[in-house]
């Protein structure tokens, strides 16, 4: 069963799903700034355009994975989602530490100046990975928070987390367990933004009692930390491989030729990995302060599809590809 | 490229989803603010409005067009508090209302400068705010339509022509002129919502059918008024209001009705209602017009459909 | 001409009276609505807002500066409200109160963007509305202080100098820096408002920026040694520091002010003090000090006259 | 015996000269949402205060606000201004034309239940809103009577302690409306208990307003005729049978000659007054320029409150008027008309009755 914006979807009807898309896309903040414009209306016609041509190239769901603090808009995505008739699961959780905002930073440089006060204080709240866990738990449950301290009725789909550069920070660390306990308690899948650190933080996330057949590695395909190793090893231990960058060729430094996404994909599939290979176009359908993708979420089935069909990949492969794993992601375990 | 002006910024009409079409936050006469005897406690206010509004939420109701218009109790920052803090999409008026409730300032302004004010309402913003209305607001009294109400008729419709955003009248007592007005301007009476249809001493089926052939919607706006509450044209029992209704759906015109409820979440001035009946809202609409139409034949979905995609026919401005 | 951008229009410095001039209506650090363990009744808080500004006004104040800044607290449509439904003349205020309180989406800013923001802010309107912003803030805390809020500095010292109005500070912690970059800036002394020099006491250091032109801010008030924050220490302690700077001849140079919040998002109620405590107790305070009723009047309403409107 | 100005009570005899009827802020009500209406308010703070020191330094001491309730009146921003210039200012209450300064709140009450039989279907429910204040003289003097006495109001419903020194009533020209009728006469009620003087606006219908005035009980040494030198209807025989009875008659717009259409030039007002003088009725004359400070969405004036002193006074000098007759006009009446004489025991009847009133409207009103 997954949960959609407009209610839950039994996975056998999700049909064709592109694991990881961004229809708004802003880091936390960007309504403060004048010279973001959110032109409503025109970027609902916009994204509408291309989710009818998304449904007509026969895709049928679509992962939003914008999290919680990143132009998230439930309401926005649930008109969106009954006016072009595709499943739009959305996703909540925090992102990686530059996308962590001060509200959860401030109690633990708080408790830095706290060692000076003298005893006898009031205890000083402190989140931690339960916290979080809880918070992201209830967006799943109860509905998505917007602004103005309000609960949509759409609910979350799946939770994602992530970790820049570095080790992980005390925030990220939180974050990421958090996620796990909300995804473990929600029995909904987990999305680690990032391959690089992948194999590092997987035991991190199993540790809460996660099932490995509920996470997702994001971003296997970023040119900077191409292993296919480690995607072999991730999949052999049941969690899920996802090239979600298709169509970010050039002018990024994640970008590289889907050509060699399509031989990334031919290799796993060739291990004996298909079920654990998730693919998607990773587009930003409208970049609120952050510049939007030039190719649409269609640009999965009507031109990396063919690609890979013409690379040899057979057509039941292709099937599992798109539409087995993410049901066998959302299903009963 | 269809849009709806909200008071948080312009929203697809698709997002309108179910709207009151006629209703009120705040409401009153201009000048209540000089009568120390009306004074209120404004935290006060704004609480019980976002208590109504989240509740009107919480029943399935995502957007309310407020009709108040310029100096009648429009007051954008505090829509715009509510908006946010309940999540109900609020639709802002130009426009006044009957002729002795236009501001001192604006009675003598002529037909060009009323069109210009509302335009510039409508497509630059309401003051310093940045918001845009989203409709105008016209309005006429209980015996004739004055040289006033004419002028602030023809500057609506020039302006409504200009920005191709849609006009709501306050009273059917003269709709068929008013709807004359509109025409002899050149506006387009599908842009024209013709309020109050179902006031008590006004109720005439043959004049709504003749407004809906003209292309304009009618609205009936006066249901959860208690019938106890005398004064004014309001009042009413419901029943019969129910039966206009079920007449005007037999008559074919189901996609020019509107129905609403015409309630003030808090009067400025005066009070709606009289001490012996209750204080409705919008919440109360949604739980108790169902039923009066159930009773005369009218389905619970045909109410919802038309909650839903009527305002979405006459609100989006092209 | 000078004047001070209310929220509600364009005010003359005569008007000023009495100013609270640090204080904050909504305080708290970005990212708070995404946390419902942090969400309140907005009915409960509108009115307890209204009731600090109403007993400020009562107790004699007239304006109100609102320091929140830009993502930490500063809601237009709740000063609008606020102002017209309580007659105080309330300002807001630009700028940003340091890393902490920067949303993530201003993080990868420079000083040209900043300055940019800022005067935009100030002399067309902020965000979508026309309504202009009063002062600017140049929050940090951090030790030493990073680049984030260095550009933000150089940013509000540049759009001051363009615009004339005046910088507010926030800490003290990175004292140096931050006068070096003013001075790099070319910012006249005279317009720079140091906040928090009541949190690391020292009183030569006061009386080095004051006789610099800076004005020292004493805007802890009301935070006494039993509040958790790390610089709370008993208002008499601050009595005698305002003393002191009177006697060294500096009363020119000083502004005393509570930093209180009527409502901080994400903890709650600020029981710490009240902006209307800062007339009720601590002028009496002052007053048993020793300093005079004419002193007190040119802290609390001539030197924000002097410093705070727009030149 | 005291005179209500904006910094306070203040003895008569500290008044000075007196410009009777002036306005500090001009707007009729609606203006703030006019987008055409620029109010830089610290701009117009400025030009009023310039033009108060400059009326000051010509020798003025105090200065009437004659804008009543709704024409714009700001009372913190007068009373700043009054602080400043060191002008004592006497703000006024009261409504004057319908059109321009009764807004439709009031309207309401006047035309809702005072329609004809066609109102069939208006039951009348008692302690209903509409039915317990319709056509209500009381209603509308204890809006007036409580800003003579307990302090008007500051414009976000907060009523100060600064208290209106004199009540300001009128109507349009042409006649006077049922609504205008009952703010004429609630005024005049209000002033007899208040014990302060009602000045008129236009002199169309001088003669009405007197005897509404009067009807009520005001004696005429507390009704000042306002604007009587308007082009439109200059009567020497009307101004004199006013004189008579013991009222008083404003030459009110010194100075206006260049800006509105219906203005008289200086000189032939001098030749009024001085007929007037001459008549023997000099301490029955009063002068005024109704400059305006700062105007919001209405034409403003190009002269300042100064050109009372600084250009009419030279030339009553110049057409013989003696120094003594100057001061009767210029202090001596107004400093008779300002004094305030409320004697208690008629101040305690009224607050008894005023109590029962008020419960009466409350009663009916939802209170939040």
């Amino acid at each position: 069963m997954a949960i959609t914006v407009n209610g839950p979807v039994p996975d056998d009807r999700l049909g064709i799903v592109a694991a990881h898309e961004h229809l708004l896309y802003g880091l936390p903040g960007w309504h403060d700034d004048p010279a973001v414009l959110f032109d409503r209306p025109k970027v609902f016609d916009a994204l509408l355009a291309a989710l009818r041509e998304f449904k007509a190239a026969g895709g049928n769901s679509l992962m939003d994975a914008s999290g919680t603090l990143c132009g998230r808009d439930p309401e926005f995505l649930k008109a969106l989602s009954a006016a072009a008739g595709i499943n739009i699961i959305a996703s909540c959780g925090l992102g990686a530490q530059e996308l962590i905002p001060g509200y959860f930073g401030l109690p633990l440089a708080e408790r830095a100046l706290r060692e000076q006060r003298r005893d006898g204080e009031p205890p000083l709240w402190i989140p931690d990975a339960g916290y979080i866990g809880g918070m992201l738990g209830a967006e799943m449950s109860d509905g998505m928070p917007m602004a103005g301290m309000v609960r949509s009725r759409a609910c979350a789909g799946f939770v994602l987390c992530a970790c820049s550069a570095q080790p992980a920070s005390e925030i990220e660390e939180m974050a990421i367990r958090g996620a796990a306990m909300a995804a473990r308690r929600h029995d909904v899948p987990l999305r680690l933004e990032g391959g690089a650190h992948a194999p590092r933080l997987f035991p991190l996330i199993t540790a809460e009692g996660l099932a490995a057949g509920r996470v997702v590695i994001g971003h296997c395909d970023d040119a900077r930390c191409l292993d296919s190793a480690r995607d072999r090893e991730l999949a052999s231990q049941g969690a899920y491989v996802a090239y979600d960058h298709v169509g970010w060729q050039d002018g990024s430094p994640h970008a590289m030729p889907d050509a060699q996404r399509v031989q990334q994909v031919k290799d796993m599939v060739a291990a004996g990995y298909a079920e654990r290979v998730l693919l998607s176009c990773g587009t930003v359908g409208c970049g609120l302060g952050v510049p939007a993708s030039k190719h649409g979420v269609s640009h999965l089935l009507k031109d990396f599809v063919p690609r890979l069909s013409g690379a040899g990949v057979g057509d039941s492969a292709l099937h599992t590809l798109l539409v087995e794993n993410p049901r066998r992601l959302f299903a009963q375990l | 490229m269809a849009c709806v002006n909200t008071v948080l910024g312009p929203i697809h009409p698709d997002e309108l989803g179910v709207t009151a079409t006629h209703e009120h936050i705040l409401w009153g006469p201009p000048g209540w603010e000089y009568d120390p005897e009306w004074w209120f406690h404004p935290p006060k206010v704004f609480a019980k409005c976002l208590a109504d509004l989240v509740e009107y939420r919480e029943l399935g109701g995502t957007t309310v067009v407020c009709c108040s218009g310029i100096g009648l109790g429009r007051d954008v920052e505090l829509y715009r508090m509510l908006s946010r803090y309940s999540g109900v999409h609020i639709i802002a008026a130009s426009g006044f209302h009957e002729g002795r409730n236009i501001s001192p300032h604006f009675q003598d302004k002529s037909i060009d400068e009323m069109a210009a004010l509302f335009e510039h309402e409508v497509s630059a913003g309401i003051g310093d705010s940045g918001v845009k209305a989203g409709f105008i607001k016209v309005g006429h009294g209980h015996y004739d339509i004055s040289e006033l109400e004419e002028r602030e008729h023809r500057a609506a419709a020039r302006a409504a022509r200009r920005t191709g955003c849609a006009i709501i009248t306050h009273g059917a007592w003269f709709g068929l002129q008013e709807l004359e007005i509109f025409a002899s301007e050149g506006l387009d009476l599908s842009r024209v919502v013709v309020s109050h249809c179902s006031s008590a001493n006004v109720m005439d089926i043959e004049r709504d059918k003749a407004m809906a052939g003209m292309g304009a919607f009618c609205s009936y706006d006066t249901f959860t008024i208690e019938p106890t509450w005398n004064v004014g044209s309001y009042a009413g029992d419901d029943e019969r209001k129910a039966d206009l209704v079920k007449a005007f759906i037999d008559a074919g015109h189901i996609d020019r009705l509107i129905l609403s409820s015409d309630v003030n979440l808090f009067s400025l001035g005066w009070t709606r209602s009289s001490p012996y009946t209750g204080k409705t809202t919008m919440a109360d609409m949604l739980r108790y017009l169902p039923g009066v139409l159930r009773r005369v034949g009218i389905s619970e979905s045909t109410f919802w459909k038309v909650m839903t995609e009527n305002p979405k026919k006459v609100l989006p401005i092209e | 001409m000078a004047h001070l951008n209310t929220v509600l229009g364009t005010l003359h410095p005569e008007e000023m009276g009495i100013t609270a001039v640090h204080e904050h209506i909504l305080f708290g650090p970005p990212g708070w609505e995404a946390d419902p363990g942090a969400w309140f009744k907005m009915g409960k808080v509108f009115e307890k807002c209204y009731n600090d500004l109403m007993d400020f006004k009562l107790q004699g104040g007239a304006t109100f500066i609102d320091a929140s800044g830009i993502g930490s607290g500063r809601e237009l449509d709740v000063h609008i409200k606020l102002a017209s439904a309580t007659g105080l003349h309330v300002v807001a205020s630009t700028g940003f109160l340091g890393e902490l309180f920067t949303a993530p989406h201003f993080h990868a800013r420079d000083a040209d963007y900043f300055e940019t923001l800022f005067v935009h802010e100030l002399t067309v309107g902020m965000g979508r509305t026309r309504v202009k912003a009063g002062v600017i803030n140049a929050g940090g805390g951090a030790q030493p202080m990073t680049r984030l809020e260095a550009a933000q500095h150089r940013g509000a010292a540049r759009a001051a100098r363009k615009t004339g109005a005046a910088v507010m500070t926030h800490a003290i912690n990175a004292l140096d820096e931050q006068l070096a970059i003013f001075r790099e800036e070319k910012l006249d002394p005279a317009r720079i408002i140091l906040g928090g020099c009541d949190t690391r006491l020292d009183l030569e250091r006061d009386k080095r920026v004051a006789k610099a032109g800076c004005y020292v801010a004493y805007d802890h008030v009301g935070l006494e040694s039993w509040s958790r924050m790390a610089h709370a220490l008993p208002d008499q302690r601050r009595a005698e520091l305002v003393k002191a700077m009177l006697d060294a001849g500096l009363g020119d140079r000083l502004i005393v002010s509570a930093g209180s919040s009527g409502w901080v998002l994400g903890q709650g109620e600020d029981h710490l003090s009240n902006v209307g405590n800062v007339l009720r107790y601590f002028v009496p305070r002052l007053a048993a000090a020793g300093v005079a009723e004419a002193d007190v009047r040119r802290i609390f309403a001539d030197n924000p006259k002097r410093v705070l409107p727009i030149q | 015996m005291k005179v209500e100005t904006l910094t306070g009570p203040v003895a008569p005899q500290d008044l000075g000269i007196v410009a009777m009827r002036e306005h500090l802020l001009l707007g009729r009500h609606g203006w703030h949402w006019a987008p055409e209406v620029r109010f830089d308010r610290a701009a117009a703070f400025e030009s009023v205060l310039a033009r108060l020191e400059a009326f000051k330094k010509r020798g003025g001491g105090t200065l009437v606000d004659a804008s009543g309730i709704t024409l714009g009146r700001n009372v913190p921003f007068y009373r700043r201004l009054s602080e400043l210039s060191g002008v004592h200012i006497v703000a006024s209450t009261g409504f004057g034309e319908q059109s321009s300064s009764i807004p439709g709140h009031f309207l309401g009450r006047a035309y809702r239940v005072s329609t004809d039989a066609r109102q069939h279907w208006v039951r009348e429910i008692p302690g209903h809103f509409y039915s317990s204040h319709g056509e209500s003289k009381e209603y509308l003097m204890f809006l007036f009577y409580n800003e003579l006495t307990e302090g008007m109001a500051a414009p976000c419903m907060i009523r100060t302690g600064i208290k209106a020194g004199i009540v300001q009533t009128g109507s349009a020209w042409d006649g006077v409306s049922r609504l205008e009728e009952f703010s004429i006469r609630a005024a005049a009620m209000a002033a007899r208990h208040a014990g302060v003087s009602v000045i008129t606006t236009s002199a169309g219908q001088a003669r009405r307003h007197f005897e509404l005035l009067s009807a009520e009980g005001l004696e005429a040494q507390r009704i000042v005729i306002g604007h009587c030198d308007d082009a439109r209807a200059v009567d020497l025989g009307r101004d004199r049978s006013f004189a008579e009875k013991g009222a008083y008659v404003a030459y009110d717009h010194i100075g206006w000659e260049k800006d509105a259409p219906h203005a008289m030039a200086d000189d032939e007002r001098v030749a009024l007054v001085k007929a007037m003088v001459q008549a023997g009725y000099a301490e029955r004359v009063v002068l005024s320029s109704s400059a305006v400070g700062a105007a919001m969405g209405l034409p403003a004036s190009s002269h300042g409150y100064e050109r009372l002193l600084a250009d009419f006074v030279p030339r009553l000098d110049r057409a013989g008027i003696g120094e003594a007759v100057l001061e009767t006009l210029l202090v001596d009446t107004p400093r008779r008309l300002l004094a305030a004489s409320q004697d208690e025991e008629a101040a305690e009847q009224l607050r008894a009755f005023a109590e029962g009133f008020r419960s009466a409207s409350r009663q009916q009103r939802w209170d939040v």
